[in-house]
């Protein structure tokens, strides 16, 4: 590796003391209606914060009632049809109102404009226009949970949703439906932005990870969720109609609304932990001070997995029915979308060799991500072993395996993201002790929680089950004890961080001493971000360089 | 820059980058539109390769003249539009008014059509859950399963269905854009609304290129189907 | 503590052959996996101690990355990939393939049961019995919505889907009391639709069916459907017969009006009966009316195994002893046919102890 | 998308193609073609979205980036339908 040696990386001169800037975005306008007609993607950032983190809180408090409800075999804390609507709700909620948006939306459209160096995104009414989709979509939704609920569970499979079920289906479809075009107008309006409006010198090579990263993710938006949306409206209008296209007394076949449905729901695996990836390739390059190892295999394993991705979806079908020969061709390809998931982790690794780690909250959480991840992504390839997925299939073995991915990845790398970024989004900083205590409480209690699932699954728990037999219950009272911990875990970072926008100290515009675009700003950024339109003329990681300050 | 001042919003450089920028928005909205309507047409598939025979029989009683004269109106109504555009960039006020209008009323033409021709399905009971006849399509010869039928009428509902829904907006689309005409906002250098109202207006019609073969043209067609 | 954790499982118990080969795989998978992962978790704990930041003047090195150590780490998993990939399909090919000795249990899910038909006729619930070391073939409907057939203990599982049929077989090697489980989501009572699978010696199980007390073998009640639903009207083996004769059909190949060939498996004599007019046998009319809402799952299994059982020469003709007409009061018809007019259907390979 | 305008004469062709093309396709719909009709139909209507694509839509003019993002949907239409359909061409054993 020698060869690759250029330059030692050298410190910069110590900053002068931080301080708050008179006029940013937070201030520049003041009332409600200038933050509910604002077209600032910082703004808007800020309303999806609120309203992702609403949601978050509800679909957690709705995993908390399922967990103390398996504590005992019997299920005596809920009926069974409480229990049943408890879990649809929490599926429907964190996938399409938590994980789904939560990065691009928040993160990314913060911060994606600030590291091209634009002023704002391409569209930034269309912006606008998206988050009010969501929240319309998201109160819908909220409205068929409370008011009756759903029982479908998120998978909404026929033809339990089209004919069995007597709950709020298609309010709840219309919901999801609506939700949809925000995911797709967010992707439209990231691409173009990528594609249009880099700022001169910044090009494909040179730009951060997760811009990379963005990019895979709104191609997945843009191209799945459409899929999605008609599957669901067929199921609506097949349960309106009462005559429809998976209906077998037709004809019809059942299989093909999960076909559909897999077609996007797959993919969207990868929206929720693509832009994850990008985070932590930005935190572990920043920490360890080092340029990230391969940048270009990096890159194009996003763009690889955004692909690949597309190709895998009837794995979650191998028991359902599907032809022999299809199931082996999508294990097959199954086996290839883990590929670029390796590529990713094994860099990060190595972009710590020789580097000078410091373990800061974002660092912290960002090393949990790629532990946590690559246990998940592990057990993803037993699951696309057709002769295993035969047994732990539809178990809590699956329930483990994407909670990994989902919680330990996702949602990791969100709050890696969130404690990078939050010095910039607010211009404070919070409490090191107690974030770095949170760092520590969601990873001990998210083993704690999910590890015995694995074992409950191979045992035979099947999901989605109320009541289970007796022998299980040790492990069900594992998982439920590390729930808890869990969920302390993800109120703590409520409060500092609320705390830190009245007692925080001021952030000053790069705590972190990091490269990118978003650095050079004054934190919180003003509202246009640049007044002079950056030049770029280097990679985006020049950590072993003599100035990491200077981009221009 | 300075040039342009008030053509351009704020976050951008230049017009160029502005009119690129707003043509490829619209066209990846398309790549979507293309997936929405890709789903139904996957699902469309499944079906019509199984049950080829139902679908066909299914198909011949749909009233294939008015299919046909639609396709028409539509494509007329495309070159209406692209004239629009045209005009707009040849700074021609009065024909872009004459396109948009024309654009529009072909538009409604086609829902004039479609209007009569579900009318008449339902008067020949091909409306499966609020009026259909199982027993009719068991008496053919040869028999057609009715349940395949029904699947297949479904289908018809849903696609053209779905197809009028994005009519509906276009029309809207086309509203604002005489408005705007009307208001003398629409000129040589600021012509990309019509162009975009555009590009979305011959996609659905493209769309409608493919029903006519998959919903109106599944089986073989006599002379006596031409009618009204 | 220890008290608390002896009884708690860790493993599942293994009781077909299929649980061996599934677990085999799983043990190579969690040892490569499980060695990937420990790996990983090792680097990550080795840097970060090393390499940990010592002050503010700290140098790092520029390393951008290295290709031949990238690609790799690119093509290396790929051949572990291959095995992973081959072994697993093969198990899962193995298991879609019943063998030809196989005994046929007919499963039937509904909201919120499984319900069992033997061969002979014995009809159970929530509890199947089945003898150790005898391949069994598990034919599975579904009468409303997707539930899924799942024994831990085999380590198979199938979607149930309605409107067809599918397959699955196992076979016990031990002899125990099994957990059965509904593992597709169906609905309140999901978590209910369990039941227990017991693997028994097989004089048990032929004791077990003794005491089932069945009016007669699977085959017998499809006979009584056969003539209840006046199938003989058409499908007669005489000269005037208006529909193809059944005797030996199942499991042929038939060659149908549009010059296809189809095997007449379950799912098409499932069809033919459903929907008639589908895939009608050449040099017929297609003039068979449907018995969708006449037969039910339970009734097409029976009416199947009937015809499954058919050899030539058995089919009952019309006579002043046919059935009465649909829903008429039924006198059980083994009284008022003579017992010359046809043989015994089937017998299940001697097991089933019935006169 | 700043290039000279184009002609009118070419849109005029190109709708007299399309009503062309409208007309044939119909037209065969009489003549008995077996089970060939939706294919042919489909052959027909390629033909013409492309006509409406390449001159009404500009695609013809249009930067790369137009083309990148109808190919990607025309793409990964090709992926659903194709990856559906065989599970559905390759189902025969237990299919009903």
């Amino acid at each position: 590796m020698s060869d690759a040696i250029v330059r030692g990386f050298v410190p910069q001169a110590k900053a002068r003391p931080p301080r708050t800037p008179e006029t940013h975005y937070l201030n520049v306008e003041y009332g409600v209606k200038s933050w509910l007609l604002t077209t600032d993607h910082k703004r808007i950032a800020i309303l999806y914060l609120i309203a992702v983190t609403a949601l978050f809180l509800l679909g957690g408090a709705a995993a908390t009632m399922i967990r103390l409800n398996l504590m005992t075999p019997r299920g005596e804390l809920l009926p069974a049809d409480t229990y049943n609507k408890l879990f649809s709700a929490h599926g429907i909620i964190m996938v399409w109102f938590f994980l789904v948006p939560v990065v691009p939306t928040v993160l990314g459209n913060f911060i994606l404009p600030m590291m091209v160096g634009a002023r704002d995104l391409a569209f930034p009414k269309l912006n606008l226009i998206s988050w009010y989709i969501f929240t319309i979509g998201g109160i819908i939704t909220l409205w068929a949970i409370l008011a009756g609920g759903v029982d479908t569970g998120w998978t909404f499979y026929t033809p339990f949703s089209t004919k069995a079920a007597r709950t709020n289906v298609i309010p709840t479809i219309i919901g999801i439906f609506i939700s949809g075009f925000s995911s797709i107008l967010t992707g439209l309006n990231f691409i173009a932005t990528l594609h249009r409006m880099r700022a001169p010198g910044m090009t494909w090579t040179r730009m951060p990870l997760f811009l990379w990263s963005s990019y895979a993710t709104s191609v997945i938006l843009l191209l799945a969720t459409p899929v999605l949306a008609m599957a669901l409206i067929l199921v609506g209008v097949e349960r309106a109609w009462g005559i429809g296209i998976f209906d077998p007394d037709l004809g019809g076949d059942p299989i093909l609304f999960q076909h559909l449905f897999w077609f996007y729901s797959h993919p969207v695996v990868y929206v929720m932990v693509l832009p994850a990836m990008g985070i932590v390739s930005e935190i572990i390059t920043c920490f360890s001070r080092k340029p990230i190892f391969g940048y270009i295999f990096v890159a194009w394993a996003s763009v690889g997995i955004a692909v690949l991705g597309f190709l895998v979806w009837a794995h979650h079908m191998f028991v359902a029915g599907q032809s022999v020969y299809s199931a082996q061709v999508f294990s097959a390809l199954s086996y290839l979308v883990a590929v670029p998931s390796a590529i990713k982790v094994f860099n990060w690794t190595a972009t710590l060799y020789k580097g000078s780690i410091s373990f800061e909250t974002p660092m912290l959480f960002a090393l949990g991500f790629i532990a946590l991840f690559t246990m998940g992504g592990l057990t993803g390839l037993m699951l696309a072993a057709l002769g295993v997925d035969m047994h732990v299939h539809d178990t809590y073995f699956i329930i483990a395996h994407f909670h990994f991915i989902m919680v330990g990845g996702t949602v990791m790398a969100y709050m890696a993201g969130l404690h990078y970024w939050w010095p910039k989004m607010t211009g404070r900083m919070y409490s090191d002790f107690l974030s770095k205590l949170s760092a520590l409480i969601i990873f001990v209690g998210f083993i704690l929680t999910f590890l015995p699932q694995f074992v409950l699954g191979y045992l035979g728990m099947p999901r989605r089950y109320h009541v289970y037999p007796p022998e299980f219950q040790i492990l069900n009272v594992m998982s439920s004890a590390g729930a808890s911990i869990l969920a302390v875990g993800y109120l703590l970072p409520l409060i500092y961080l609320i705390w830190s926008l009245f007692a925080g100290k001021a952030a000053g515009p790069n705590p972190w001493g990091a490269t990118g675009l978003e650095w050079q700003t004054p934190s919180p950024p003003p509202p246009h971000n640049f007044d002079e339109t950056p030049v770029v003329t280097s990679g985006p990681y020049e950590y072993a360089t003599e100035e990491i300050t200077d981009v221009h | 820059m300075s040039t342009n001042r008030g053509l351009v919003a704020h976050h951008f450089e230049d017009i160029e980058q502005q009119r690129d920028v707003e043509a490829f928005g619209m066209w990846m909205f398309l790549a979507t539109e293309i997936l929405i309507f890709g789903a139904v047409f996957t699902a469309y598939t499944v079906y019509r390769l199984r049950y080829a025979a139902d679908f066909e029989a299914a198909s011949s009683k749909l009233n294939v003249l008015i299919g046909s004269i639609n396709t028409i109106v539509l494509l007329t109504s495309s070159l209406t539009m692209v004239l629009a555009v045209h005009a707009t960039r040849a700074g021609r006020p009065k024909m872009l008014m004459i396109c948009l209008l024309l654009t529009i009323f072909f538009g409604l033409t086609f829902f004039g059509f479609k209007a009569v021709e579900y009318y008449e399905d339902y008067e020949e009971a091909l409306v499966p859950g609020l009026r259909f006849d199982p027993g009719e399509w068991a008496e053919r010869s040869p028999p057609a399963n009715a349940g395949h039928v029904q699947l297949m009428l479904v289908f018809y509902y849903i696609m053209t269905g779905l197809h009028a829904v994005h009519m509906i907006v276009g029309i809207g689309l086309l509203t604002w854009l005489v408005y705007r005409a009307r208001r003398g906002t629409l000129t040589p250098a600021r012509y990309m609304a019509v162009e975009v109202v555009g590009l979305y207006w011959h996609f659905v019609d493209i769309v409608w290129i493919f029903l006519l073969p998959l919903l109106y043209l599944a089986g073989t067609h006599r002379a006596s189907d031409l009618h009204f | 503590m220890n008290a608390i954790f002896a009884d708690v499982p860790l493993f599942p118990e293994r009781a077909s052959t299929t649980a061996y080969q599934v677990d085999a795989l799983f043990f190579f998978l969690c040892a490569v996996c499980g060695g990937m992962a420990v790996l990983v978790a090792a680097l990550l704990l080795y840097f970060s101690f090393k390499y940990r930041r010592r002050g503010e003047d700290d140098r790092t090195p520029r390393i951008t990355g290295n290709h031949r150590l990238e690609w790799f780490w690119t093509i290396a998993p790929l051949f572990v990939f291959v095995v992973m990939f081959v072994w697993g399909a093969k198990i899962y090919t193995s298991v879609s393939e019943p063998p030809p000795d196989a005994m046929e249990i007919f499963v039937i899910g509904k909201q919120w049961m499984w319900k069992f038909q033997y061969p002979g006729g014995e009809r159970a619930i929530e509890n199947l019995y089945v003898p150790v070391d005898q391949p069994i073939k598990l034919t599975l409907a579904s009468e409303d919505v997707i539930h899924d057939f799942f024994v831990p203990a085999f380590r198979t599982k199938i979607d149930v889907i309605p409107g067809r049929y599918v397959q699955i077989w196992f076979r016990p090697t031990k002899v125990g009391e099994y957990h059965l489980f509904c593992s597709q989501y169906c609905g309140t009572n999901h978590s209910q639709m369990i039941g227990k699978v017991f693997v028994v010696e097989r004089d048990d199980f032929r004791k077990y069916l003794d005491g089932r007390k069945a009016t007669g073998s699977l085959a017998d009640q499809g006979w009584q459907l056969f003539l209840k639903f006046q199938c003989n009207t058409c499908h007669s083996s005489n000269a005037e017969a208006r529909a193809p004769v059944l005797e030996g059909l199942a499991n042929n190949m038939v060659t149908l009006n549009n010059g296809k060939k189809v095997r007449a498996d379950d799912g098409y004599l499932r069809e033919s009966i459903l929907n008639p007019e589908e895939k009608v046998v050449q040099g017929w009319q297609p003039i068979m009316p449907t018995y969708k809402g006449q037969a039910n799952e339970e009734d097409i299994i029976k009416l199947l195994a009937y015809i499954k059982s058919l050899k030539p020469g058995q089919t009952p003709s019309r006579n002043e002893n046919s059935s009465p007409p649909l829903d008429a009061p039924r006198v059980p018809p083994k009284e008022k046919i003579e017992p010359g007019d046809r043989k015994p259907p089937y017998q299940p390979e001697g097991q089933n102890g019935k006169p | 998308m700043s290039e000279q305008l184009t002609p009118t004469k070419t849109y005029y062709s190109v709708f007299a193609a399309l009503v062309a093309l409208t007309l044939l396709t119909v037209g065969v719909s009489f003549f008995e073609l077996g089970n060939w009709h939706t294919t042919v139909g489909i052959l027909i209507g390629v033909v013409k979205a492309s006509l409406v694509a390449l001159f009404f839509m500009h695609l013809l003019h249009s930067s790369k980036l137009s083309w990148l993002a109808a190919l990607a949907g025309l793409f990964w239409l090709v992926i659903l339908m194709g990856l559906t359909l065989s599970d559905y061409l390759t189902r025969q054993v237990l299919d009903f």
